[in-house]
């Protein structure tokens, strides 16, 4: 299977059943479908039981601290456009202490991929309540039900101006591959929430299971009706809310890696040129 | 008629009066006229309201180290300037303000002078008083009428209103020189190469340009907002990326994964900013990322004076993060070693892939000293992993002198793995007691070639005596000034202030008695001293009221505690 | 037949196999024997894989202060544990492990049970192996039947799963029993006042309680979490508000806006969360708004290893955030210690009126330890201000002690005004040098009670010796063990690290040869008495793999070192 | 004049024309109209010009770090729920660095009132771009024109579940008074959003005048509706947006004043039970 070049080798260690394995799988099957080299790849990956796919991604990556997954991904993405940067990152560490960058990164249209592992719990950690997790939920820190509002994670990422906002759900491996696929393709900023069951701590396969539909014969470049699907919340639908293309951050900016190679000439002769301005 | 060898102006009004502006074009003039020029300001932290001062030095024979704080004459743009500042006015000086403003002073040496009418016939708004002002300032000093008009000129963008200026300045100048026999020093014009004037924020963007810089992020903070201004104006012309963050702990993860994906990174920041970058500082270390920080002290804790000076972050600087990791911690004291300690912190970052912490403060950040040439900075580049083909690449390897073979995204056949958590030698995670020891070993080797070059360069000494007077950072040009009227007195300068340079300043003070000044309240390089020397000083001069010292200051400390003085 | 006064026991296997639970119940078992008991564990930073072990160890007469090392039994969930820790059990030990497991293993001293069989017989979930396990080593070591099933009834909330789990215990139970001469040594039931089984973060959690915290904080993070899982599920039955934060930025500064309110607030973190907290630190401080911060060190730095233990917290936690200001930094060595500084961090903080922060370890914070009573502990109150009604409020009151009035808002008439800006007593924004300066000294003048009160509990010794082994934080716990096979050594523990008590910590190495262990790479503490004390110890001895130090380890450290052993 | 109540005396110092200045005149007047007891308000201010607010407003204050009022005021709001909390802070306070704190406030509906003097630019500090300058426009850290989207901060308050969402403007003060009235009164969490101009560094005034028009007829509690409103572009509504009441986030605590008083009995009672668990 041409999915080996992605593979680090090691065994995933996640909880049987867990959603990740099949991420895992659809990232992988993304990458071989579109003939990626793996050099030409970064993932960021941030803390949480999320942030395991760098050991097991066979591409560059960059295990960051919590939280910090996005603006590391954006130094790199501004630095060189040319590679693939994908961000792995959690409910916790994307909607939690990570938020503003997120936002920021979608307002921006930072070319960058940001598949959140939402499990709609805090699970590296043993089990706390997050931003996306239901009201009354039992968790080590709600021991007498979670008396939070959830955000609703799409329609957060349209206000913020995201360019490519979709839903997946793991358990669907072909059709999360597919929304990655796009994604990676897509020019600027593009953000899937992937619903992700964690058997161990929260639990939602079966209901997940029955209330997860298919986005069909939706406008993708219609905003006003990705604002109304958002609101959907009897049923889940996953694909594609929105999609449209924009210029994209980087595009905007100088290339530093153009400047990398000729940096050396560049102390002796420009220098002088700008000292003028201080004589 | 004497000629003004030590010239000292200041130009004060509320904010919003244009007082820097004002100050710039009187040091360009003056550096124009061949003096060798010192400007330092302070403003509150308020975009209206609130008094501000620019103080202009000027010397005809040797160097303007700092201020003087005594003014030969003073430009008084509101009734407040006068008061505050004319009571440290010299004897022969002048106090020029505007009619107006001098009807409701009751004080000696006032030069009333009809500036806002001037500026109403230039047909110039209101706030050209400023310019009015100079004019006659400069005028009452016999300065040459050309090289004032064209620093107007240059100080001004926009072609109208840089004429508008023009005019009135002149018109002023012309009002001044009705006025000169108040004033029995001149200004003279004399030969001189071209020099800069420079101030530490520039210098520490210059000096990382030179280091090869390619990505520069920060998020507004005074006083290290100048170095953002300057560098995305000229960023264009750098083939630099500048990004302004929406935080601080965004602008140093960008500045890591910038430097990962092979960028020389540099972020700037005030210390509000540096206590935010804390946690990253440590993944910056953890993963061997070379970024390099600049830290702009202003007066804490919190929030504190954001537009005054201090010296109170050096501990933190040195301690910051949690756990345990190398860093290289760099203090210049002059706009020249802002230059050379900037290139070097980048080359230092990338050699030893450490984290490098750059502390200036807002007194040298804000303050422009005149530069005669700017020192040969080298860009050294660092080794980079070259790859063999049957050999997996280890981002992590174990090496004797602790550095590992680094590598860009982007090399065919090539994984990098770059790891927060603590690693192997691939980057894969590990809990392993044997391996976890041995890369925390790993990491601190780079100590050891880190620490000889602490020794052989982080310790400076001017002048000769049997007392050292110990100082780091911007001090360092108050206390040159002061020097200038001691004997017996030495400077030494600490550079590096991580690693500590034990030895080297250990020699340097043998034998001497040691006096230690500091812009802070705890003492925090006698506390290195002490931690690292075992050694008391005979005595120490804290400040901490926002302020930098002044050589008075200085002077008196040396006189009170050592010997051999003829100031 | 022997009775055991001295054992221990591990059990290890998978995570996900519930060794966690398994360990809670072997030692509450043998704390109803009447042992004294001590447990401590480590496990990986994932959910699932990875290996995860408890050690339990009781001792009959005397304390048990710490682990040995040395198991005399092992119940091996799996392989890897026979393998990773056959080695050092004890040559009259025992390894107990399914049939299934034991085929695999080629070692000695293996105890082959049919676990999987006893958990399908019973109905049971194949987790439930442990508990078979469990009882089939109890039963080996003849303990009480009753007290274990006891234990297992008590450590499940469902009574369905209590219920299967323990008729697993008592179906391994009879098996044991059958292979009960395999070992020599025999558990005893003695006569026993009823003891606490404490972990160092309960004992934080329990003393802010006691010390009137109303208001709790945290971001989760291990090894802090279970201070918040324990005080969530409390909340209602103690009247306090808990709060989950987004981040720490937020945690900390919502507690400094309770405290501000006139809750007693209190965040707890772990490093990387510390890191974040820095800028938030300087705030309580320009502010005085009393804070505890719980800091619950792991290894660093960066991310490092979330699950293990170390000291490199120390020097951050006294210099965290820029500029300067008093803080008070405490470290207990036990639950007890840490059941009475967690009060009195409050205490101290509501007095002075300055962020204290409390410093634990994974290996405090996780590990359990016998305690036969908590000692009293006392809430002080604060002064509080009364409001006088023509005298306008002043926040920040100039005072000769340096601590100015404090009231919470609400209060008819009374206006406060806190402020992260520099300010007049009032509260008011100033850039006024004079101002500047008195605040500074201001809030410096605290350290001066405070600084007595640290020479006078800053420092603890035990026992007697013309050596000194100087130790901070849970390093203690195992000195203390170590302690009991050496002769000529006292154990000198520093509770208060700032600030620091050089008077009483010189008083009390005075002439001694001066011997240092701590759990880091730089030698934090080490540095602390260099600085303070002018002073280079004998010997240091580092750990910095994540891993405690093993008594056995701190022994030979002290022969090495020191005379007068008989060990 | 009753307004004299809330005013310390001080002469505030911002520029002539600032926009500082109304919102100022909006909030006494929004006090005095509904006659709060000064003690029993709390003002918490962010870093930037808006934050001289608290120099001015004679009530309770604290004056944050930048970016974290709103953690602050949430603090104060939980253990004293009997106060009025204000939360002064700026669209580089509460849209750059402190965005995530302002979002997961609305979703927990914390009972503080979140005014942002939105001037679109970095103001205290000398004037740079901000997540709501508007493209092209130059600053000094965009000499060469933002090239960045600003965010929809109307849109972004919505999607975070805030249950009152208003925009101001400061040259109304009339209005704006009403606004801050209606939001004081309001259960939960509430956001208004005031333009504000900065005559200094973004002189929007003249733009603002022109495009600006007062909500009228819209139905408060329909989302959707407010969601297509916060669309507009062309021209700016000002007025209501949004507003539900729902149960607050500190209704669902403890009251940690009631235990501040009972704390010495608690000590020596309590414990005891607690430590049963630990035997
Ligand atoms: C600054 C900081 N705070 C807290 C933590 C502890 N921590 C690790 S992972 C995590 C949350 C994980 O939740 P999520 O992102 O949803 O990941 P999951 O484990 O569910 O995949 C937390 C709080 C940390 N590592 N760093
Ligand atoms: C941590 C930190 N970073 C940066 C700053 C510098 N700073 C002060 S105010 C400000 C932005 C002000 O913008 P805004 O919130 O819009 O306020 P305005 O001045 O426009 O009212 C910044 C970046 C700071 N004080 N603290
Ligand atoms: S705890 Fe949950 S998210 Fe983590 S590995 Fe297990 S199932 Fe997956
Ligand atoms: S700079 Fe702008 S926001 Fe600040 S006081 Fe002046 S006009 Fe107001
Ligand atoms: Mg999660
Ligand atoms: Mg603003």
């Amino acid at each position: 299977m041409v999915e080996k070049v992605f593979d680090t080798g090691r065994r995933p260690q996640w909880c049987p059943g867990c959603g990740n394995y099949s991420i895992l799988a659809a990232v992988k099957a993304a990458f071989t479908d579109l003939a990626l080299d793996p050099s030409e790849i970064v993932a960021v990956a941030g803390i949480g039981c999320h942030g395991r796919m760098t050991e097991y991604l066979n591409v560059n990556a960059f295990h960051a601290i919590h939280g910090r997954a996005i603006p590391v991904a954006v130094g790199v993405k501004t630095v060189n456009p040319n590679l693939t940067v994908i961000v792995h990152t959690g409910d916790g560490d994307a909607y939690s202490i990570g938020l503003s960058h997120l936002l920021h990164a979608a307002r921006r249209n930072v070319g960058i991929k940001v598949i959140v592992h939402n499990n709609m719990v805090f699970a590296l950690t043993t089990g706390q309540a997050g931003p996306t997790t239901p009201k009354g939920v039992k968790t080590r820190s709600t021991p007498a039900g979670n008396y939070e509002e959830p955000f609703n994670t799409i329609l957060l990422a349209l206000a913020s101006g995201a360019t490519f906002v979709a839903r997946g759900f793991s358990d669907d491996v072909q059709h999360l591959k597919e929304l990655i696929k796009l994604a990676i393709k897509h020019r600027g900023f593009a953000f899937i929430d992937v619903l992700q069951p964690c058997p161990t701590f929260y639990d939602l396969r079966q209901i997940l299971k029955q209330k997860v539909y298919k986005l069909e014969k939706h406008d993708v470049t219609d905003f006003k009706a990705a604002l109304e699907l958002a609101l959907e919340s009897e049923r889940i639908p996953v694909g594609v809310f929105y999609h449209v293309e924009k210029t994209a951050y980087e595009e905007n900016l100088g290339s530093a890696i153009k400047r990398l190679s000729s940096v050396k000439e560049f102390s002796k002769i420009r220098l002088s040129k700008l000292l003028a301005r201080f004589s | 008629m004497d000629y003004a060898t030590d010239l000292e102006v200041l130009i004060g009004g509320p904010a919003g009066s244009g007082v820097f502006a004002t100050g710039a074009v009187a040091a360009k003039t003056l550096l124009q006229h061949g003096y060798d020029v010192f400007t330092t300001n302070e403003y509150p932290s308020t975009i209206r309201g609130g008094h501000q001062w620019v103080l202009v030095r000027a010397k005809l024979n040797g160097k303007a180290f700092s201020h003087r704080g005594t003014p030969d004459a003073i430009l008084a743009l509101d009734a407040h300037t006068a008061l505050e500042h004319g009571g440290r006015l010299k004897d022969r000086g002048a106090i020029l303000c505007d009619e107006s403003v001098a009807q409701t002073l009751n004080m000696h040496r006032i030069v009333p002078l009809p500036l806002s009418k001037i500026v109403k016939e230039a047909g110039a708004p209101p706030v050209a008083v400023n310019m009015a002002g100079l004019g006659a300032l400069l005028g009452m000093l016999g300065c040459d009428l050309e090289l004032l008009l064209n620093a107007v000129k240059r100080q001004w963008e926009k072609a109208r209103v840089a004429e508008l200026n023009v005019k009135v300045a002149e018109l002023g100048y012309e009002e001044g020189v009705k006025h000169g026999s108040m004033l029995s020093f001149k200004v003279r014009r004399v030969e001189a190469k071209q020099r800069l004037l420079l101030d530490g924020n520039s210098a520490v963007a210059l000096g990382a340009l030179a280091g090869g810089m390619s990505f520069f992020t920060a998020y507004p903070i005074t006083p290290a907002s100048p170095i953002l201004h300057f560098l995305a104006e000229v960023q264009e012309e750098c083939g630099i990326i500048v990004v302004q963050a929406e935080c601080e702990l965004s602008s140093i993860n960008m500045a890591i994964g910038a430097a990962f994906a092979g960028a020389r990174a540099v972020v700037a920041t005030s210390g509000p900013g540096l206590s935010l970058m804390a946690e990253a500082l440590g993944a910056a270390a953890m993963t061997e990322t070379p970024i390099v920080i600049v830290n702009v002290q202003r007066s804490g804790p919190s929030t504190g004076l954001p537009t005054h000076t201090a010296q109170g972050d050096l501990r933190f600087a040195i301690h910051a993060s949690h756990g345990e990791f190398p860093r290289v911690v760099l203090a210049p004291g002059d706009p020249v070693e802002a230059y050379q300690l900037s290139c070097e912190a980048l080359n230092l970052a990338w050699k030893f892939q450490v984290p490098v912490i750059l502390l200036t403060d807002k007194f040298l950040a804000e303050s422009h000293w005149t530069v005669h040439e700017l020192p040969e900075v080298e860009l050294q580049d660092a080794d980079f992993y070259q790859p063999e083909p049957s050999v997996k690449y280890a981002r992590y390897k174990l090496t004797e002198d602790g550095v590992s073979p680094l590598v860009f995204p982007g090399v065919k056949g090539v994984r990098i793995y770059t790891n927060t958590n603590e690693h192997d030698e691939q980057g894969f995670v590990t809990v392993d007691p044997a391996v976890v020891k041995l890369m925390q070993e790993k990491r601190f080797r780079k100590l050891k070639e880190l620490s000889k070059l602490s020794e052989s360069r982080g310790v400076k000494v001017y002048g000769e005596g049997d007392t050292a007077l110990v100082v780091w950072g911007s001090v360092k040009s108050v206390a040159m000034e002061a020097l200038e009227k001691v004997e017996g007195v030495k400077l030494v300068q600490v550079i590096w202030l991580e690693p500590f340079p034990r030895r080297s300043l250990a020699k340097e003070i043998e034998g001497c008695k040691v006096l230690v000044a500091e812009n802070n309240f705890t003492s925090q390089l006698v506390s290195l001293m002490r931690e690292n020397l075992k050694l008391e000083p005979h005595a120490v001069l804290n400040k901490y009221d926002g302020r930098p010292f002044s050589p008075q200051e200085l002077n008196e400390f040396m006189k009170a505690n050592a010997g051999g003085f003829h100031g």
